[in-house]
């Protein structure tokens, strides 16, 4: 019964917390600002729209927001939020997650594709690219994880004796995974420094070009997935640097949707202090977390006694 | 056994049926097809039955030329590469039905149909060969037979060019194997295969270094892959599918095979598979990604997937030698069912390729594009296909490699190499996903998707319904073996309950964790389905329209216009340059006013480039000096009898 | 009787350093005509029992040595109408001189086996090796066919001392004359056959000519 | 009387020079027909010499003989249909001098007299020089002068050989006819130095006969120019009554406890015929000179297998016999080409699988055998070879021996290929005859079915002819 709460609450919450970048890249460029709602009110309107569909497209074109959509809720629907025991988990289940996630975007890239745009294919082209590069990454961070937990479940990293805590054991190898995982996160999602929703050239784009010719309720789709998948990496983040597990469901909870709540503001705090990397700089700084997760697996190793 | 051999008999049948009504052209691939299949079948049959029954070993043999026995052996092994080979053949069969319609060759399809019918019966005895004589028997058959069949389409240069390159590999690869062999028979001196596990530790690393590479050079190792690519498009495309999709296998199954029987105790063996399959890998991958003729990328995919096979056993063989139960057994199973696996959805997108071939007349990417629409069923398998090989759930690859990786996941508990061993495998196989996933997309979003880029592609139909009954038949079967994975996990294992070192093991658990995964499918399935319904409503009574393309402001776009391949994969291929070098001709803008400039890059294989240049480029120079011997002077010619004598005289006079 | 087979093995050397340094075609030929002549009579002195037959065979042997096979060849060099080996591989001086150096070594050569042996031929020995080498020399370093077809009967001859030299005779009985005579006959006759034609297909017997066939 | 195989090729042969030509064919295929049935009777024991100091039925000599008169037959067929069409301007003279070849090479297989074989080995040179120059042009009349005068020197040398042997005899006071078969009973009481002497002039000149390099300078050119049966004969039987010489004297010194220096000879010169053979077979110009080097190179391994000993000796008499009925045929089918193309160079060839199907048939399953693989023989025999080689521990030989194969496989290969599958647009010349295909898909069955079942009467015999220099099959 919990577990399905904080699901629904997680569905629920997700497009509120990107408002907070939203909110506060505003502060650092002196404006006001949306209201924290914005995204709900851009999914009302959206949800109520046709569509336009290009003449070259075909079912795959459709079918690509349903399965980005559908992916990023199976993530939700794996981990712990705020250390409730997820509606599924078993064994494995990383695996098949984040393999899952990979479903997703191989079919938001042929979804590009199939409008025949030259610009989509070229946002479709980065984002192959560099998923590639941060899969490498996600799966050294799993590694670790194994290392240290024994287990390839989301359920169980955060559960039992030897849970990963920044003040356990391996705290010097979480502060390390925490800032690949960071890095993760803002190539994952399509963020500054590796890409720039708000930039006005498509040349420029990865993720948002590659949706250009979405509209309506398949561009809101999009746009939940989206929203449910940084909402995924955030907890995954939060659940790794919070220490405490209070005993109170609910205060544990709170404090969780803090912590993540923080990392949306810090995004929102690097995308306005950073500019986007040029294209030709992206790869080095995907790869500067993978190197910082072998050095952490490495450590684990235990050669340096 | 014996009906095996009956069924390898109707197979060989079917094959002479083919030479016999070779003037009929219709009756002859009806009759072939029918009987060869019927054998296939039959085989399958008893492989399954055998396999999954759990009878023991059988052995069956035979005197040949006085010294020699014909011996065979059916233990789990065998029978579990009997499962593909059978699978396929058939399916093959039945595709080319429509594919081979071209009456003005049909003495040589007739021919090529007796190949076919050979070769599978020649990979049938590979695997239940029991001896030294009868393996190489088989082999040599096999290499014989797919060497004709490569070259069926010979007026085309590239192809008779493939075929001899293939030739030569398949040679030296089986005179690497004599090499091999032979030192085991020395140690032995038995052409028995049981008796190999007695020779003393300090050769068998040494046999295996040689088997390794003569397998290899058939399995596509890195860098004895070269051939594949050249081979496979070269081919018509149910030999691609067999080729790639099975007799490719055998060298795996080789390689295997050696490993079992030596029962080496070095922890070498398994880390040399292990590495040689993670560069393997990736560099198939990456060169898969960088070609842009369907063909040669699946080849290239092939070797790929050769290297995640490989790097499953190395994983297994690493388990064994570490005595970790679970690595070895997954790492074993994992490579067996993706043995599985890969015939299924590599012969799928050898025959999706071959149609596209036959509509779009085709096989470049850059020249094709919005098939999706004109070949409907061609297109939507081929998509199955490419989920299913780039190793995404809920289809069939993702099975085989979770096996590996929960393998890999449990040598992480191992110490020092091996431990680091696991991790690159681990993080090798991520990359391999990933740049699996870049190269499908690829394909798929080029060729399938989008505007049609010549006026060939454009006019491109539906193939025939025996090739599209075909390919849907196996994509059906990628996603099944996806959602409901247990059956398939269970062949896998009932495939490795003969490996001595892991008999035994206690699967009940990880079965579970499979159920999971069927659980997990229809999960995503379930909620794949909820969204599109939920979409569904959406739309209701909205208006829906339809337009061009936006193309960002731009107002005269054309079809010339849309990324290619080449521009898709670029960046990617840079990341990985000095491996995958790329070869640019610009003849550059030199006046005022600019002329006609071209601008073309290829991608060369690092392997070949080597080869050319360091080997046979040197080689041919140096025999080039010596023809000097042959000078046409008799004076000279009659000095070297003298010379000889004398040389020869001085032996006895000198001691 | 050794004295006047160290004659006769003296003047075979002698005919052998003669041909090196000849380079007339014709004197060539007399000069092989002589040689065979005092190699066939070789045996006759070397103390070996003489029956009716080896007798016999003596006098085939000159016939055909002596006059059949030299007369072959002058009728070849006469129909050719080439009368010298111009610009030779190696030249006569140097021939010479090698043929002094075949000497040498066969001294050598004979001084090493001939302990080994029973009679003590030592003179033969040397005799039998030098012809044997400069036959073959005679082969490697002419140009024209006909000397070397010349060389090749040098070397049967000196194979043919060898053969009386170290062979004793109750073991070869005829079988070795016979053999050699019959191949020496059909042999020349098959290269004056073919000389014939090449003579009348290149007009020349310069096997200078004869190198169209290489790699 | 055993010796009717040499005496009945003679008086046809005489025949056939000066009967009309219209008897001179069927003199040919029936000569032929007797020899074969002669040949058999011999193998069943009905025939033995009738002058046994110089002559016998040995395994190795009878062996050689069948094959000999197996592919003779064959060719001879060959012939008939390929003189009707060439319109040979002097045909009898090809009948006789065929047939008077045919006697000499029965009487190398039989000859036991040490100088009897020695004259017989000469003859063979003899009688199959005007089988060469049959043409008269340029490069035959280079071709057969080459031939004649090389091989001349060579089997000269080998009289010495034979002159060294009796002096061995001499000094170890041995008093027995100079036949092999005496000998090889009183080997060890023979001189060693004099019989190493003997060995070496005896192997240098039946290897220049055989074609081991680098005596080997004349076959291609002889082999290349000569008439296309006549090729066949040159290299499926000649070279194997050659390679006799050979092997009698290895089994001397086997004999003589003197097994190690022969077979380190054989091996040396078995290797150094397969790497001259590699380095011509690439970027060879001719298919017949391709396949003269081919043959060298078989010899070669044939040399090497009899050098090896023990279970390659097996292998290497298996080769003997595959090797001649491949090549054959291959020699067979490649006249067959030089009549439809109307040139010896690959280069003027092409797309035989189209437009010469029968011939591309025979002639790329023959490149295929001769390459090894199954179902032709020479599969087994290089296997054996293999086998044989690293269980007696000559792993740096048998390197270079796989090395060698590989590299001739592949110089091969791009030729053949070249021929069968290249493009060709011309016109064909001459069309095949089946007449013509049929010898060369006899051979090629024969060594298929050899391959399945080998009849054990061959088997044994095969069998006592290795034992004689300590090959067995079980190594």
């Amino acid at each position: 019964m919990e577990s399905i709460f904080s699901f629904c609450f997680a569905i629920l919450i997700a497009p509120l917390l990107p408002a907070v970048i939203q909110k506060v890249k505003a502060y650092f460029g002196g404006r006001q600002g949306p209201p924290l709602l914005i995204n709900y009110y851009t999914m009302a309107k959206l949800f109520k729209k046709g569509s336009v569909y290009s003449t070259s497209t075909t079912f795959v074109f459709r079918l690509g927001p349903v399965v980005g959509c559908a992916t990023s809720v199976m993530m939700l629907l794996f981990f712990p939020l705020a250390g409730i025991a997820p509606l599924f988990s078993f064994h494995g289940d990383v695996l098949i997650l984040f393999y899952l996630m990979g479903l997703g975007r191989f079919f938001t890239i042929l979804a590009a594709l199939d409008t025949a745009s030259p610009f989509e294919g070229m946002g479709a082209a980065r984002e192959a690219f560099f998923s590639t590069l941060a899969e490498a990454t996600v799966f050294g961070i799993l590694i670790l994880f194994f290392r240290i937990t024994g287990s390839l479940s989301f359920a169980d990293f955060f559960a039992g004796t030897q849970s990963l805590a920044i003040t356990g054991a391996y705290g010097a190898q979480l502060i390390l995974v925490i800032v690949a995982l960071y890095i993760v996160m803002l190539t994952e999602n399509s963020r500054v420094p590796v890409d720039d929703p708000a930039t006005h050239l498509e040349l420029t784009m990865i993720h948002e070009v590659m949706i250009l010719d979405h509209s309506g309720p398949d561009l809101a789709l999009i746009e939940l997935g989206a929203w449910f998948k940084l909402l995924f990496y955030s907890a995954f983040l939060s659940m790794l640097l919070n220490p405490f597990q209070l005993e109170n469901v609910w205060l544990n909870g709170l404090l969780f949707y803090a912590v993540v709540t923080f990392i949306y503001m810090t995004i929102g705090t690097v995308e306005s202090i950073t500019a986007r990397y040029k294209m030709n700089m992206v790869p080095k700084f995907i790869l500067t977390p993978f190197v910082l997760v072998f050095f952490a697996t490495i450590l684990t190793m235990e050669l340096i006694k | 056994m014996d009906t095996m051999f009956v069924s390898l008999a109707v197979i060989l049948t079917g094959g002479a049926l083919a030479l016999l009504f070779a003037r009929q052209f219709t009756l002859m691939k009806v009759a072939t097809i029918a009987t060869t299949s019927a054998g296939c079948l039959l085989g399958l049959v008893y492989s399954l039955s055998n396999l999954l029954g759990n009878t023991g070993t059988i052995e069956q043999s035979w005197h040949w030329l006085h010294i020699f026995t014909l011996a065979f052996k059916v233990d789990s092994i065998a029978l579990f590469f009997l499962v593909p080979i059978f699978t396929v053949a058939p399916l093959a069969l039945v595709y080319s039905y429509h594919y081979m319609n071209d009456k003005l060759k049909a003495t040589r399809t007739a021919v090529n149909y007796f190949f076919f019918a050979v070769l599978v019966a020649s990979m049938a005895m590979v695997v239940t060969a029991s001896n030294i004589i009868t393996f190489l028997l088989a082999w040599e058959i096999m290499s014989l037979s797919s060497f004709f069949l490569v070259v069926f389409d010979y007026q085309v240069k590239e192809n008779r060019q493939a075929g001899y390159l293939y030739f030569i590999f398949a040679q030296g690869g089986a005179m690497i194997l004599f090499a091999a062999f032979a030192i085991l028979y020395r140690y032995t001196g038995s052409f028995d295969f049981d008796t190999f596990a007695t020779i003393p530790e300090s050769i068998k690393l040494l046999v295996f270094i040689l088997a390794f590479l003569g397998f290899g050079s058939k399995a596509g190792i890195f860098p004895l892959h070269i051939w594949l690519p050249k081979a496979h498009p070269a081919a018509p495309s149910h030999i691609s599918a067999i080729m790639s999709g099975v007799m490719i296998k055998m060298g795996i199954y080789g390689i295997f095979r050696i490993y079992l029987l030596l029962q080496a105790s070095t922890p070498l063996i398994g880390e040399i598979v292990l590495m040689t399959g993670m560069v393997t890998g990736v560099l198939g991958v990456v060169y898969a990604l960088a070609k842009q003729d369907i063909k040669q990328l699946l080849a290239y995919s092939s070797v790929e997937n050769i290297g995640i096979i490989l790097i499953g056993l190395g994983i297994g063989m690493i388990g064994v030698s570490e005595q970790n139960q679970t690595m070895a057994f997954f790492g074993f199973a994992g490579a067996f069912l993706h043995v599985f696996n890969h015939s299924i959805f590599k012969s799928l997108l050898f025959m999706g390729a071959g149609a596209v071939l036959h509509k779009a007349k085709s096989k470049n990417i850059d020249q094709l594009g919005g098939l999706m629409k004109r070949m409907p069923v061609t297109g939507r398998t081929f998509l199955a296909g490419s989920i299913a090989i780039s190793g995404l759930p809920p289809f069939s690859g993702f099975i085989g490699e979770f096996l590996i990786y929960y393998g890999a996941f449990h040598g992480i508990s191992n110490h020092r190499v091996p431990f680091i061993l696991a991790i690159l495998a681990i993080v090798s196989l991520a990359v391999i996903g990933g740049l699996a996933a870049a190269c499908f997309t690829k394909v798929v979003g080029l060729a399938f998707l989008g505007e049609p880029r010549t006026d060939n592609a454009a006019q491109a139909t539906e193939a025939g319904s025996s090739m599209t009954m075909i390919m849907i038949l196996l994509a059906t079967a990628c996603l099944v073996i996806g959602v409901v994975p247990e059956p398939f996990i269970r062949l896998a294992f009932a495939g490795i309950k003969d490996i001595p070192h892991i008999s035994g093991y206690d699967t009940q658990s990880f079965l579970l964790i499979v159920r999971h995964i069927a659980q997990t499918g229809a999960i995503f399935i379930g909620l794949l389905l909820l969204i599109s319904l939920f979409r569904k409503m959406l739309y209701i009574k909205k208006k829906i329209d339809s337009g061009p393309t936006w193309g960002c402001g731009f107002t005269q776009p054309t079809v010339r216009m849309q990324y290619t391949g080449t521009s898709y994969a670029a960046e990617m291929i840079d990341f990985y340059r000095p491996f995958v070098p790329v070869k640019k001709i610009y003849t550059g803008i030199t006046r005022i006013f600019p002329g006609k400039t071209t601008w073309n890059t290829t991608v060369e294989d690092v392997a070949e480039i080597n080869f050319q240049q360091r080997l046979i480029q040197p080689l041919l120079k140096i025999l080039g000096k010596l023809r000097w011997i042959q000078h046409g002077k008799i004076q000279l010619y009659i000095a070297y009898i003298v010379l000889a004598m004398i040389i020869l005289l001085l032996f006895i006079a000198v001691p | 009787m050794i004295v006047f087979s160290n004659a006769l093995l003296a003047l075979t050397l002698l005919s052998v350093l003669l041909s090196l340094a000849s380079h007339r075609l014709v004197a060539l030929v007399k000069i092989m005509a002589f040689q065979g002549i005092v190699v066939s009579l070789v045996p006759l002195f070397l103390g070996h029992h003489m029956t009716m037959g080896s007798i016999l065979m003596l006098q085939v042997m000159i016939l055909i040595k002596g006059f059949l096979i030299p007369g072959l060849i002058y009728v070849a060099v006469k129909k050719i109408k080439i009368r010298r080996e111009i610009e030779p591989i190696i030249g006569y001086h140097a021939s010479l001189f090698a043929g002094l150096i075949f000497i040498v070594v066969s001294t050598f050569i004979a001084d090493r086996i001939h302990g080994s042996l029973h009679g003590g031929q030592v003179l033969l020995l040397i005799t039998a090796i030098t012809t044997l080498a400069s036959g073959l020399f005679l082969l490697m370093a002419r140009y024209k066919a006909i000397t070397q077809v010349i060389g090749y009967l040098m070397m049967e001859n000196g194979i043919y001392l060898f053969g009386t030299a170290l062979a004793k005779q109750t073991h070869t009985q005829y079988i070795v004359e016979f053999g050699v005579l019959l191949d020496l006959l059909v042999g020349i006759m098959i290269m004056g056959i073919v000389l014939n034609n090449i003579n009348s297909t290149f007009d020349d017997v310069d096997t200078a000519l004869l190198g169209q066939l290489k790699d | 009387m055993l010796e009717f195989t040499c005496l009945i090729p003679i008086f046809t042969g005489v025949f056939a020079m000066f009967l009309p030509v219209r008897f001179g064919r069927g003199i040919l295929v029936v000569t032929a027909l007797l020899h074969l049935q002669l040949t058999i009777m011999a193998w069943m024991g009905k025939v033995t010499p009738g002058l046994p100091q110089y002559f016998a039925a040995s395994p190795d000599g009878l062996l050689v003989l069948l094959i000999t008169s197996f592919v003779f037959f064959l060719v001879s067929i060959y012939a008939v249909s390929y003189m009707s069409e060439t319109e040979m301007t002097s045909e009898p003279i090809y009948i006789g001098c065929t047939l008077f070849f045919l006697a000499s090479m029965s009487m190398v297989a039989l000859a036991d007299h040490l100088i009897v074989l020695w004259i017989a080995i000469e003859a063979t040179t003899l009688m199959s020089a005007p089988l060469i120059f049959l043409h008269r042009s340029k490069s035959a009349l280079e071709a057969t002068w080459k031939y004649v005068l090389i091989c001349s020197v060579g089997i000269a040398l080998a009289l010495l050989g034979c002159f060294f042997i009796v002096l061995a005899m001499d000094i170890g006071n041995v008093e027995v006819p100079i036949t092999f078969s005496s000998l090889s009973l009183v080997a060890s009481q023979l001189d060693p130095m004099w019989l190493k002497a003997g060995f070496i002039f005896l192997v240098i000149g039946y290897g220049t006969k055989m074609g081991l390099a680098p005596m080997h300078t004349w076959l291609p050119d002889a082999h290349s120019e000569a008439p296309s049966p006549a090729s066949a004969l040159l290299s499926g039987a000649l070279l194997n009554c050659a390679f006799l010489g050979v092997y009698r004297s290895h089994q001397l010194l086997y004999q003589a406890g003197l097994g190690d220096f022969s077979s380190n000879i054989l091996i040396g010169f078995g290797l150094v015929s397969m790497l001259v053979a590699a380095i011509f077979i690439f970027n060879q110009t001719g298919y017949k000179r391709m396949l003269a080097y081919s043959s060298i190179e078989n010899m070669g391994i044939i040399a090497f297998g009899v050098g090896i000993g023990g279970l390659a000796t097996y292998g290497a008499m298996l080769h003997l016999i595959h090797h001649s009925l491949i090549k054959s045929s291959l020699f067979l089918s490649s006249g067959n080409i030089l009549l439809g193309y109307g040139s010896k160079l690959i280069n003027k060839t092409g797309n035989m699988a189209k437009l010469f199907p029968k011939t591309f048939f025979a002639f790329f399953a023959g490149f295929a055998g001769i390459s090894g693989f199954p179902p032709f023989g020479i599969f087994i025999s290089e296997l054996l070879i293999i086998l044989g080689a690293f269980q007696q521990g000559r792993t740096i030989s048998i390197s270079i021996f796989i090395v060698a194969l590989v590299l001739i496989f592949a110089g091969a290969a791009r030729l053949v290929m070249k021929m069968s599958f290249g493009k060709w647009d011309e016109e064909i010349l001459v069309d095949e005859k089946m007449a013509r295909v049929l010898p060369s898909y006899a051979l090629l069955l024969t060594s298929i079915i050899l391959c399945v079942w080998l009849p054990d009467s061959l088997y044994q015999t095969i069998l006592s002819a290795i034992a004689m220099i300590g090959g067995s099959v079980n190594g």
